[in-house]
């Protein structure tokens, strides 16, 4: 099963036992992407912790 | 002499501050503070100075009152306790973010967080003595600069100054820098492994310093991309200006003399041979200098401005001495004459 | 299995080229030429590679026919005896300057000499496979590429391909480059107590591979600028074009991923989180890939390019075994799939 990221429009395996809630990684763009539904598939993208490398 | 104390000073810009002011002429370090490294020798966290004095780190709340403060802290630490500073000290010297914007909105915008202390920014000054000189000299309250931010400044300000900028198309700044700007904190960026040889575009938009290069020259057009490069001192700011009108490699001469003429620590670099024709870093280790200048393209009329400091000194530590000796009414070169480290 | 011989193989990237060509499934490697050399052991100049062949560096004149030259000469001396090449073999991939650039005229402003066999420049194919691949499959003769020019090039082309950018203000490319793009001589410049942790602006106007840029992009408003930054292998582009209309990041994710669906050395990185987000020559070491990406400003319109690849591979001896797979109708990617070392 593949779907498209929401962020970048990449293509994005799935597994065929998804649940919703999994959390899984776009591979092109990094996003970190929710399962907000399973039938119909949703994709969402998940909160995000900032990194800082300081000044 | 003055009594100065620090605040923050197991850092790397504290132990400048303290490499400088333990040997400044007119300056008794009082005290230096560090939570973390509270009750050890001052040479714990700075083995160069050993032996340069008997200091021992204090805790905040042991500081006494002492004629100026110099904070160190990270970013957003001095503007929650600011009152108390003031409390202890007639002059104080910030050299965090904290201070050095004008509009709080401004701040919010680019630092993520409502500002803490609003009510004191109009009684900071902008501590950068080559654009502001008479004002630090009759202020309490100066912040420090950004380090990327200084260098493209004075790398530019020559052009502004000149009316050679077209505030359409403004300018853009590609910043080149060293580790020891991130401090002392380590981390997975500043891995050796990892950080030895990259050259990593940490911030190729949107970096803080932009809002004020953009305050300091007065000009909205600021395009500041940031490239981590392999040194641990050193920033060069190569910044593209395409003038309004034709300008020629005298014009250039002219408008870098005139804005820097008699300035204690700006050097211009503008030589047809040799190895060090434009600024470099590498000359600069350990001094408060900034070296500027120009490269000029006569077929595009594209000017290619120069900026570098070493980014612990003039970038600052040596900055925030410069201010604090203007204060003082001392001499403005007073325990900043050495000149760079070279080779290093 | 195809005979080549290469011309000039005492240099780095004479040595990157037997590096290669030495474990290429297809290719026996016959001859490498090294007047200075003559008569010794390729490891003497290659001590990497010791063990892997018992070739003996040979005098020019030594030369046999064979079925692919690859010259890997100085600028300006492949185009002195390119008729005496082309007797000894069908097909030649000239990595120097000499054959890069269509126009005899525009050669002669940039290199400061004039062309010494102009008919033959429109004899030779620009060596860049992914701007150029039919022309190069069909090709007996081939150019190298510029290693600056090349970063620059793949970094922007997808933006000039989607119609993005404003001719009028062109490109600004800022590119850092490593010691080894200098080539095998030694002087001043070279000598590591300067070199090192040194941020040099050695060409911020006029440097050479605009030209380069200029023909392979169809655009006339190229500004370049080299700094040499402290790495021995590793061209980062740092490349800022402002898009005639607005962009969101979707449209730039379809601008690079149309322009380069299918190559087999380009990868797209553009990371949220990581210390690899952007394009860095650090993880390219020894590879053929070329790393692009973008950072885009949504405030100012501002993109920012990136091109990383490794100065003597993808720059140059990796570039032109691909151009000799795709001439001699092998995989593309054979003798070039190693990825780069990491960490090193």
């Amino acid at each position: 099963m593949t779907a498209v990221c929401p962020e970048c429009e990449g293509p994005i395996r799935l597994a065929e036992d998804l649940m919703e809630g999994e959390i899984i990684p776009c591979g092109d763009c990094g996003a970190e992407l929710e399962v907000l539904s399973v039938t119909p598939l949703k994709l969402g993208l998940a909160p995000e912790v900032q990194e800082d490398w300081g000044e | 002499m003055i009594r100065v104390s620090i605040v923050g000073g197991s850092g790397y810009v504290g132990g400048e501050l303290l490499r400088i002011l333990l040997k400044h002429p007119h300056v008794e370090v009082r005290q230096v503070t560090s939570e973390r490294l509270a009750g050890q020798w001052f040479h714990r966290a700075h083995p160069h100075l050993r032996g340069l004095s008997d200091l021992r780190f204090v805790p905040m709340e042991k500081l006494e009152a002492c004629d100026v403060l110099v904070l160190a802290l990270p970013h957003g630490r001095a503007m929650r306790s600011i009152d108390r500073w003031a409390r202890l000290a007639d002059r104080i010297i910030d050299c965090s973010a904290d201070f050095r914007l004008r509009d709080p909105t401004v701040y919010e915008r680019w630092y993520g967080t409502p500002h803490r202390a609003p009510a004191w920014l109009d009684r900071f000054v902008y501590g950068l003595p080559e654009l502001n000189r008479e004002a630090i000299r009759n202020a309490r309250y100066v912040s420090g600069v950004g380090c990327n931010a200084v260098a493209t400044i004075l790398a530019v300000w020559p052009l502004v100054r000149a009316g050679l900028v077209d505030s359409g198309r403004g300018i853009i700044a590609e910043v080149k820098a060293g580790s020891s700007e991130a401090g002392r904190q380590a981390g997975p960026a500043s891995h050796h492994p990892e950080r030895s040889r990259s050259i990593r575009s940490y911030a190729p938009v949107g970096h803080r310093h932009t809002a004020e290069v953009q305050m300091a020259l007065g000009l909205e057009a600021v395009h500041l991309s940031m490239t981590a490069v392999e040194t641990v001192r050193g920033v060069l700011a190569t910044c593209h200006v395409f003038s309004k009108r034709p300008v020629t490699e005298r014009d250039l001469w002219r408008a870098y003399r005139e804005a820097y003429a008699g300035e204690p620590f700006v050097r211009i670099v503008h030589e047809r041979t040799g190895l060090y024709r434009h600024p470099d870093p590498k000359v600069l280790v350990g001094s408060n200098y900034a070296d500027v200048g120009w490269a000029l393209d006569e077929q595009t009329g594209r000017i290619v401005a120069f900026g570098a400091i070493d980014n612990l000194m003039k970038g600052a530590a040596g900055n925030a001495v410069q201010c604090l000796n203007l204060m003082c009414g001392f001499d403005e070169r007073a325990g900043l004459d050495a000149p760079g480290l070279y080779p290093v």
